[in-house]
């Protein structure tokens, strides 16, 4: 392993340091890492590699990880199991040199390192970073590099990381005029094979002095790439739609039953929500704290929490307070509002008032690319999450006895009761079914948005449009509702801007409601009057 | 003993979409008070915190300005975050002539008599960020992303104006605006991500406000913005914003202050282990609004002993030229035109929540009237000479009036 | 259809006060009324009878512009489109309703529910400067008396038990004095001897008026001695004097029963 | 004609709210102004303030109850009519500084001219003549109010989805306002005002005048919406809210009705902003928040809906318990009184203060069937 | 079975109920009379629990139900047929019939078919809302739902009102069939005397909140109790 990068480094000195002096002496480089400056130690990165010093590949490795110790004239690097050695010899250390630190990171220090283990990754055994090397050179377009893109290329076996590295070829031939015409020619191919903004980017950056015949097949290829870009353009605000779409849907769904169902004029459905976030959070503490190895399930565990947790708080809510005002709805305005205040500063008093972090699981983080879409993984679960919730309130509320009591208590309560129907136990229940809903919003949107006593107080309008632009008491209705106005906005966004777009939306369910009066999935007919 | 105290209003929001920012600064003031008060006061007197909860509402500002200063009869204010919260309680510090320390970063374009301004002003956060950006990241495209409100547009109007000068091309500088608590940031992370593709390398200078932060950089953490490709520099984003994030996603990302919590100087240590003491809480966490009191408030006991009264005007005239420590090493002035003089630090994020100081300046004057924007290159403010907010060099006259 | 007993007049359009020619109406599908056609004369009465669902109702909705219908004319005085106009045009041409279901105001008193009713222009100008004359006060006690609920006029119309409202109603549609009257089951909920003072009460309307009942109660109907028509799913099963219908063999199947 | 309208079935409640009104608007701004502050009766310039603070609260109050108790329109948006007889003071407000602005610029406002505008936009115009902006108070939340009502009565929009477009509007208007492009200074708003018709808005005596002018207007906003409640209009109107269909089949065309008492309702609220303007020194967007108008909703509620005097009483016992509640020890729980507050009245008051004291003195007096049915809820 | 003694009732500070006291027994059928007004529905209420008495005691197979709550009542086995049919508009014909099987065991919940043969129009409508249908089928639903519950007492509110009279001949007949059955009791508020006549085994005669005559039908002076409801 050592001896490969060595050979590595041996390479890229060759390649680097075409007209830089050779002969430096290693020492400056770590007198260099000891000067706690950002530009000496970009300096000596370049030293260690230009030098080809044995033991450049693991400083640079410990250095781009906060490993590399500076101090007193001693360079050390410490290894991951935390044993101290000696960073010109890699000879262990016995005992820790005085005043030692750090050597500090900025951006441009970790672009030169990244540079630096993106070349030396180009003939790294592991695809991946193969890949990910030609992916780097594709950016820097780094002639220098040239040579060994060629050599990688000619020993490259691997069909995928060979694509990257001849894109990465071609990227550095458009630019360099004195390349055969051939050459180039077959790049501007490659670069409208890859086809992406970066792909477009590279292309535009041909230089003014290139052939007709370069200049018109690098215009045609622009022209087929931005004609596929705005199609992917649209479909990627379609799905940033389908994403803002969910997560409207997920914090009006528990509304659609509170305010939907019961006609209970929920202004602390938002609070709700937030008590889901805040269960994350404490999840999330206790499991930081106890058991890190859990971490990756810490949503899975706070889900049926969150629900409990609003959901009981939901049920205390309605056998304190809201089951006295059955039948004055709009009194539920008043005392709902009043919990809400409550709920918002005993979270605050609780917690203070700042944001609480929390984190994201693995399989949550980070992005996929489909085609010419980038997906993030945790819009992709929020919404499929949201489709599981909404298909199971669903069941629950259209197939199940008490999904019928619930509709029966609602519509007439008195009756209801006379038909031996619990009217109690029954509204308990659907407030606090509502409410553990609005609590599972609260986990997933925990993931996108401040934990903070206003979490709440941000979704409560939107929620309402929601639900009244869906039709009051129509769970479908909810659901196309959300993703009409959570599409609609983002198809708006771009043209209209995020502001203009909002307010043309507002309009637009202004609108709407003219047309439809009760809503998109309005119910009609006598029994509605009735 | 009742009238032994001299009364210190303390004027920032407890509850409402401020509550997140303001309730430190509330309680950082009631520290320092407790702390002077063991020092003996000021003046021989005890000092008396009055706390009122403006609520994130900004009539209620002015009307608890107004009870502060009338009722209470309080000697000094200590308050506001927002500027719209400063404009609402201005007219009510003018009428009633009383004394408003300021310890926001704001947009500038103000110097007011009543009024002592300890944040950043553009010149002391943006510019030098811009700065750093372009010479240490060699950023040559700029997006320029902010809440739609006055501080914003304000501060982006100079960077714009600044960055032109410059030698910007127009097409390489990007203004978005986005509405208040704006929470999906799908499509402008994605369209900052185009920008940033276009070969030149990009970096994106942040006055997104408050709440929006969190979402935003949540959502440049999922599309794989890394600091090295496309750098946020931000002023509004400090230890306490960070505090809700997963910030590993976020290293390398930038904030301009004129303080961090990592700076090592003993001043500043000796301040970060009273508060987490005060706190009771080792991960408590302090941020430059604060470092803004602590100067303001110190600068307020001196001239109070100078003058040798809480009288509004005497403590006004003694104010200008009054010196104190800041936190970061240096020693802050009161300007004649109400603003002080503090370094500006350039700060990379790191895993713990913390900045990592990448740069820092000297000593920088805070200027109440920007040089970029055409209608007040030619204003000062000097309230010892001219005694006025806005002269005109150019005309030689005081404005307004 | 059987051998009904159709109307032998045709009808004409412009001797009528409202004229229905094949008016039909669906929901969601089910068709509630099918070509329905039926002409009533200035100052005549009519009854109409028909089994549970027949369409009596929604023929009176479709009138007075509840609903629309799909298809059909609807004429009133012999020149105004019914389908073009909305509830209150149509009440201020002069139809007025009383409701199966009674529907008064709960929150009036059941003088103010009198009030509302009565005969006058219903403009906003005028209403905001009303100023009860003494004639309408006069008319007002005319009608509470009649009703029987003079004692009771200042108490709050939703605390009436069921039929109690169904005589206000009935006052109210006094008090709109309207050209026409449809009257919906006005019998439903009173006693045999309340059953024949609103007959005796509908014939003295029936002098000046036009009217449209709707009843259940054969009794009732007999009483009013009026050209009975039976509306069958949607459509005229039979026409005619009350003795005539109901020997019809269809009629006594599907409404009369044995 | 209108006298007769104004004044027809005064009641005891009525003739006490508008003698102690038309007191306060005499009484306290004399005690302002002729008393030394030392004395027992003198009324502080700041107590003034508030108080002429929640006099506009309450007329807003006044307002929203007409047509939600009344009418059965639960407005969430009437904080924007608020917001625009506001605004449309503010401008003219802010075009009384003239040159004397930062920038000393004649003709722009300062935030105009720090943001770079050229030139004044037309829709500015006027703004410097008292009677225009007057003018404007009335007729900007009337025009829009008659357009949004015009629309949304016609196509019988009712009930809750009436009340989230109106919701809708003011969430639209309070992002438009925010936009700094409109020009109306976006977040910041108007303020640093200097005259209103000459005199000075931060001298006493001003205060002390535009106190007595909200007493007026909240008498003449009182005696108008009495005037309407009582009048046969009045009783058409609560028919509406009780069974809509039904009053339309009596032949009232209901969405005039409707559209009448809205425009009527917004143009007192816009009066109100009017007038709240020059007293608290700065209108901006917040005031369009959705929050604000709900508090409004809020306010009537707790006062006791479908009286008018209770809305007013309900807007005063609110506000100041609020002011009560956030400052001193209870500064950081405010929220919680507030709060405990609510739930308390809907669960122990459930007509308001006014309405239960009113059960209760009616209780005591001459017991009288009451109804158990309640007006149609709005969904 | 159910037994009503001496109750009294007020809608806030008007009494709408004085000293009522009324019996129904198993497989008879009990039938309340009077004007408009006089408090019949009220005293229906009362039984079902939908209205609090003042004084006075009802007790439903030797427990008094007084104080119980509506929907343990119906638990109990008191079905109603309000005035007005209260069918839940919303809810399909069949989720109506449904909802009567809140009181039943799991092997009980089932709609019986007896039902559809007295009401053989439901069996066409099922899946319509309640809500939309014409007024009379509505009071055959009201009906219909009720006897879902297999009660032991059939509270009935004038339930031919607006009904055609082949239908109320059925009801007729099936409320006389369900007291052959002789496993419920039934009380019927009616103002049809005829129809009432017929029926009933027990009369009781209403007047302003009181009961004023009552006793056996076949001892009644049908004359006498014509007079008292006559205005
Ligand atoms: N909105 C609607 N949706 C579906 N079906 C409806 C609707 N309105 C009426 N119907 C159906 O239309 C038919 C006619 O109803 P209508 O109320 O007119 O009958 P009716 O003759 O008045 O009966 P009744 O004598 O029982 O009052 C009924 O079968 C009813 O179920
Ligand atoms: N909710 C209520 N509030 C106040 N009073 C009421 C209420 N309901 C009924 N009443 C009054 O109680 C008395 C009895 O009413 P109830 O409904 O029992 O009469 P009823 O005998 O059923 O009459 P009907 O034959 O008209 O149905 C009536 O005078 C009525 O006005
Ligand atoms: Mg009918
Ligand atoms: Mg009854």
């Amino acid at each position: 392993m050592t001896r490969l990068l060595r050979m590595i480094a041996l390479i890229l000195a060759v390649a680097l340091s075409a007209g830089a002096a050779r002969a430096q002496s290693a020492d400056e480089a770590f007198t260099r890492l000891g000067a706690d400056s950002f530009s000496d130690t970009n300096r000596a990165i370049e030293l260690l590699i230009a030098g080809a010093h044995p033991q450049a590949a693991v400083i640079i490795e410990a250095l781009a990880e906060g490993r590399l110790l500076a101090g007193g004239g001693a360079v050390v690097v410490k290894t991951k199991d935390g044993k101290l050695l000696d960073a010109r010899t890699g000879a262990a250390l016995a005992s820790e040199p005085p005043g030692l630190n750090p050597v500090r990171l900025n951006n441009g220090v970790r672009r030169n390192i990244q540079a630096a283990l993106g070349g030396l990754g180009l003939l790294n055994p592991d695809t991946a970073k193969r890949i990910a090397a030609a992916e780097a050179v594709f950016k820097s377009r780094d002639v220098s590099l040239l040579p060994v893109i060629e050599t990688a290329i000619s020993r490259e076996t691997d069909t995928r990381a060979k694509a990257a590295l001849r894109q990465a070829q071609a990227a550095i031939l458009i630019a360099k005029t004195d390349a055969p015409p051939f050459d180039r020619l077959a790049a501007v191919d490659v670069l409208r094979e890859r086809g992406d903004q970066d792909a477009l980017a590279t292309l535009r950056s041909l230089p003014g002095d290139a052939s007709p015949a370069l200049k018109d097949a690098q215009a045609r290829a622009v022209a087929d790439i931005e004609g596929k870009l705005a199609l992917w353009r649209t479909v990627q605000n379609l799905w940033y739609g389908l994403s803002l779409g969910s997560v409207l849907l997920l914090a009006a769904i528990g509304l659609a039953i509170t305010f939907g169902v019961m006609g209970v004029i929920n202004m602390a459905h938002g609070e709700m929500v937030m008590l889901g976030a805040y269960t994350t959070f404490i999840v999330q503490e206790v499991i930081r704290a106890r058991f890190p190895g859990l971490f990756d399930y810490s949503l899975a565990i706070a889900l049926p929490l969150a629900f409990l947790v609003a959901g009981l708080v939901g049920i205390a809510i309605e056998r304190g307070v809201i089951r006295f005002l059955y039948g004055r709805p709009l009194e539920t305005l008043l005392a709902t509002w009043g919990i809400s205040l409550i709920l918002q500063q005993a979270v605050r008093t609780a917690f203070g008032p700042t944001n609480r972090e929390v984190g994201a699981p693995n399989f949550m983080s980070g992005a996929f690319e489909l085609g010419g879409l980038a997906i993030t993984w945790n819009r992709l679960w929020i919404i499929v999450f949201a489709a599981l919730v909404f298909a199971a309130l669903l069941a629950i509320l259209k197939l199940t006895p008490i999904g019928l009591q619930m509709r029966a208590v609602t519509q007439n309560r008195r009756m209801a009761s006379a038909m031996g129907i619990r009217t109690g136990r029954v509204d308990a229940l659907t407030f606090g079914l509502g409410s553990g809903v609005a609590g599972l919003a609260g986990v997933a949107l925990s993931q996108i948005d401040n934990v903070s006593p206003n979490l709440g107080q941000s979704y409560i309008i939107d929620s309402f449009m929601v639900v009244v632009f869906g039709g009051v008491g129509n769970l479908w209705g909810t659901l196309v509702g959300a993703l009409t106005l959570g599409i609609a906005n983002k198809l708006l966004e771009p043209y209209a801007g995020a502001v203009l777009g909002k307010i043309a939306l507002l309009v637009f369910i202004i609108l709407f409601i003219q047309k439809r009066p009760r809503g998109l999935f309005a119910l009609k007919g006598r029994a509605v009057e009735a | 003993a009742a009238q032994e105290t001299i009364k210190v209003g303390i004027l920032h929001s407890l509850s409402g979409t401020m509550a997140i920012s303001e309730t430190t600064l509330k309680d950082v003031m009631l520290m320092l008070i407790e702390e002077q008060n063991k020092k003996g006061g000021v003046l021989g007197k005890k000092l008396e915190a009055v706390v009122v909860d403006p609520a994130s509402n900004w009539p209620l500002f002015a009307e608890k300005a107004r009870e502060l200063i009338a009722k209470d009869k309080v000697s000094a204010v200590f308050g506001c975050w927002t500027s719209v919260s400063r404009k609402s309680v201005l007219p009510v510090f003018k009428e009633l002539n009383s004394v408003l320390f300021y310890p926001v970063q704001y947009e500038g374009e103000e110097s007011e008599r009543n009024v002592f301004y300890t944040g950043a002003a553009p010149n002391q956060q943006a510019i030098p960020a811009v700065d750093y950006l372009a010479k240490e990241e060699k950023v040559q495209r700029w997006v320029l992303a902010g809440t739609d409100y006055v501080y914003p547009r304000t501060t982006n109007k100079i960077l714009e104006a600044y960055l032109k000068s410059k030698g910007v091309p127009a097409e390489d500088i990007m203004i978005n605006y986005t509405p208040f608590g704006h929470s999906d940031w799908q499509t402008i992370v994605s369209d900052i991500k185009k920008f940033g593709s276009a070969g030149k390398k990009t970096a994106v200078v942040s006055t997104i406000n408050g709440d929006a932060n969190v979402p935003f950089y949540k959502e440049l953490g999922n599309q794989g913005i890394k600091a090295t490709d496309i750098p946020v520099v931000a002023f509004s984003v400090g230890e306490e914003e960070l505090a809700g994030i997963d910030t590993k996603p976020l290293l390398g990302h930038l904030a301009a202050w004129n303080y961090f919590q990592s700076v090592k100087t003993p001043e500043n240590e000796a301040f970060i282990k009273q508060w987490k003491a005060y706190k009771k809480s080792d991960k408590a966490v302090t941020n430059d609004p604060m470092e803004a009191h602590v100067i303001g408030f110190a600068m307020w006991v001196k001239a109070v002993e100078k003058a040798k009264s809480t009288d509004p005007d005497k403590v006004i005239d003694a104010l200008p030229g009054i010196e104190a420590p800041n936190l970061t090493g240096g020693i802050s002035k009161m300007l004649p035109n109400h603003h002080i003089t503090k370094p500006v630090l350039i700060g990379e994020i790191k895993a713990d929540g913390q900045f990592d100081v990448v740069s820092k300046t000297g000593l920088v004057a805070g200027d109440a009237w920007s040089k970029e924007l055409d209608g007040s290159k030619d204003l000062v403010g000097d309230w010892v000479e001219k005694k006025c907010g806005n002269f005109n060099v150019k005309t030689g006259k005081c404005g307004g009036a | 259809m059987s051998t009904a007993l159709m109307s032998t007049s045709t009808p004409t359009l412009t001797s009528s006060l409202l004229y229905l020619d094949g008016v039909s109406v669906s929901f969601d599908g089910f068709k509630a009324i099918r070509g329905l056609s039926l002409v009533i004369a200035p100052g005549e009465m009519r009854a109409i009878i028909g089994p549970n669902g027949a369409g009596k109702t929604t023929m009176m909705d479709i009138i007075t512009g509840k609903t629309r219908p799909d298809a059909g004319t609807v004429m009133f005085g012999g020149s105004v489109d019914l389908t073009r106009l909305d509830e209150a045009a149509i009440a201020n041409l002069g139809i007025g309703r009383k409701f199966q279901k009674p529907t008064v105001f709960d929150f009036h008193t059941i003088e103010d529910n009198i009030l509302l009713a009565l005969k006058s222009k219903r403009t906003v100008r005028r209403t905001l400067f009303w100023k009860t004359a003494n004639a309408d006060q006069k008319r007002i006690d005319h009608i509470l008396g009649v009703i029987k609920l003079g004692d009771a006029r200042a108490r709050l119309a939703g605390s009436l038990s069921h039929g109690q409202k169904q005589w206000l109603e009935i006052g109210m549609l006094l008090a709109q004095d309207p050209k026409l009257l449809l009257v919906d089951e006005p019998a439903a909920g009173m006693t045999d001897g309340e059953t024949a003072e609103t007959a005796v009460l509908l014939k003295e309307i029936a002098r000046d008026h036009s009217v449209i009942v709707v009843e259940h109660d054969m009794g009732f109907i007999r009483e009013l001695g009026v050209k009975v028509t039976v509306l069958h799913e949607g459509s005229v099963l039979a026409e005619g004097p009350l003795d005539q219908v109901s020997a019809n063999e269809r009629v006594v199947e599907v409404y009369l029963g044995r | 004609m209108i006298t007769r309208f104004l004044i027809q079935g005064m009641d005891k409640r009525g003739l006490v709210f508008l003698c102690l009104i038309a007191a306060i608007a005499v009484l306290v701004p004399l005690a302002n102004l002729l008393l030394p502050p030392g004395s027992l009766f003198h009324v502080p310039t700041s107590t003034m303030s508030l108080w002429g603070k929640y006099l506009c609260y309450a007329l807003l109050a006044i307002s929203l109850d007409l047509v939600w108790g009344y009418c059965g329109i639960l407005s969430l948006g009437h904080g924007a009519f608020f917001a625009l007889g506001g605004y449309a003071m503010g401008m003219y407000l802010m075009r009384q500084i003239g040159s004397r602005g930062t920038y000393g610029n004649p003709i722009l406002p300062d935030f105009m001219v720090f943001l770079n505008w050229s030139e004044l936009p037309w829709y500015w115009y006027g703004f410097s003549s008292f009677p225009f902006a007057m003018l404007m108070v009335l007729a900007v939340p009337g025009l829009l109010a008659f357009v949004f009502g015009w629309f949304a009565f016609r196509s019988r929009v009712t009930g809750v989805y009436l009340s989230i477009i109106t919701q809708a509007l003011t969430y639209a208007l309070l992002l438009a306002f925010f936009r700094n492009d409109m020009g109306f200074g976006g977040n910041n708003g108007l303020t640093d005002f200097k005259d209103i018709l000459g005199f000075n808005v931060q001298a006493q005596t001003t205060r002390a005048a535009l106190f007595a002018m909200t007493c007026i207007m909240l008498i003449a906003g009182f005696l108008i919406a009495r005037g309407i409640v009582v009048s046969k209009l009045g009783k058409v109107v609560i028919a509406i809210r009780d069974a809509e269909s039904r009053t339309r089949f009596l032949g009232y065309r209901v969405d005039r009705f409707k559209l009448f008492v809205f425009t009527v309702s917004a143009c007192m609220a816009g009066v109100a902003g009017a007038l709240y303007v020059p007293q608290v020194g700065i209108i901006n967007p917040s005031e369009f928040a959705p929050a604000n108008s709900i508090e409004t909703v809020i306010w009537v509620a707790v006062g006791g809906r479908g009286t008018l005097v209770g809305a007013a009483l309900g807007a005063v016992v609110v506000n100041y318990a609020k002011t009560v509640f956030t400052s001193g020890f209870m500064a950081p729980y405010w929220l919680f009184a507030l709060g405990a507050l609510f739930v308390l009245v809907t669960l122990f008051m459930p007509k308001g203060i006014l309405g239960t004291a009113q059960d209760w003195w009616s209780k005591r007096r001459k017991p009288e069937p009451v109804a158990t049915a309640e007006p149609a809820p709005a969904e | 079975m159910l037994s009503v003694d001496a109750i009294d009732l007020h809608y806030g500070a008007a009494q709408a109920l004085r000293r009522v006291s009324v019996a129904a027994e198993i497989g008879k059928v009990t039938c309340v009379m009077g004007r408009n007004g006089v408090g019949k529905t009220t005293l229906m209420r009362a039984i079902v629990g939908h209205q609090a008495i003042s004084s006075g005691r009802i007790s439903f197979s030797g427990e008094d139900i007084s104080k119980l709550r509506s929907e343990d009542r119906a638990r109990a086995g008191i079905a109603y047929v309000p005035q007005g049919r209260e069918v839940f508009p919303l809810l399909s014909v069949k989720e109506n019939l449904e909802t009567g099987y809140a009181p039943l065991k799991r092997r009980d919940r089932y709609v019986p078919d007896e039902l559809f043969d007295l009401f053989p129009v439901l069996k066409s409508m099922l899946g319509r809302r309640g809500g939309d249908l014409s007024g009379g089928q509505q009071q055959q639903l009201a009906i219909a739902r009720a006897l879902v519950t297999r009660p032991k007492l059939l509270v009935l509110d004038e339930p031919t009102e607006g009904i055609q009279p082949s239908v109320i001949k059925d009801i007729g007949r099936a409320i006389d069939y369900l007291r052959q059955k002789g496993d419920m009791a039934i009380v019927l508020v009616e103002q049809y005397f005829d129809f009432a006549r017929d029926l009933a085994d027990t009369m009781f005669v209403m007047d302003r909140g009181e009961v004023v005559l009552s006793g056996q039908m076949k001892d009644l002076d049908a004359n006498q109790v014509q007079r008292l409801i006559q205005v």
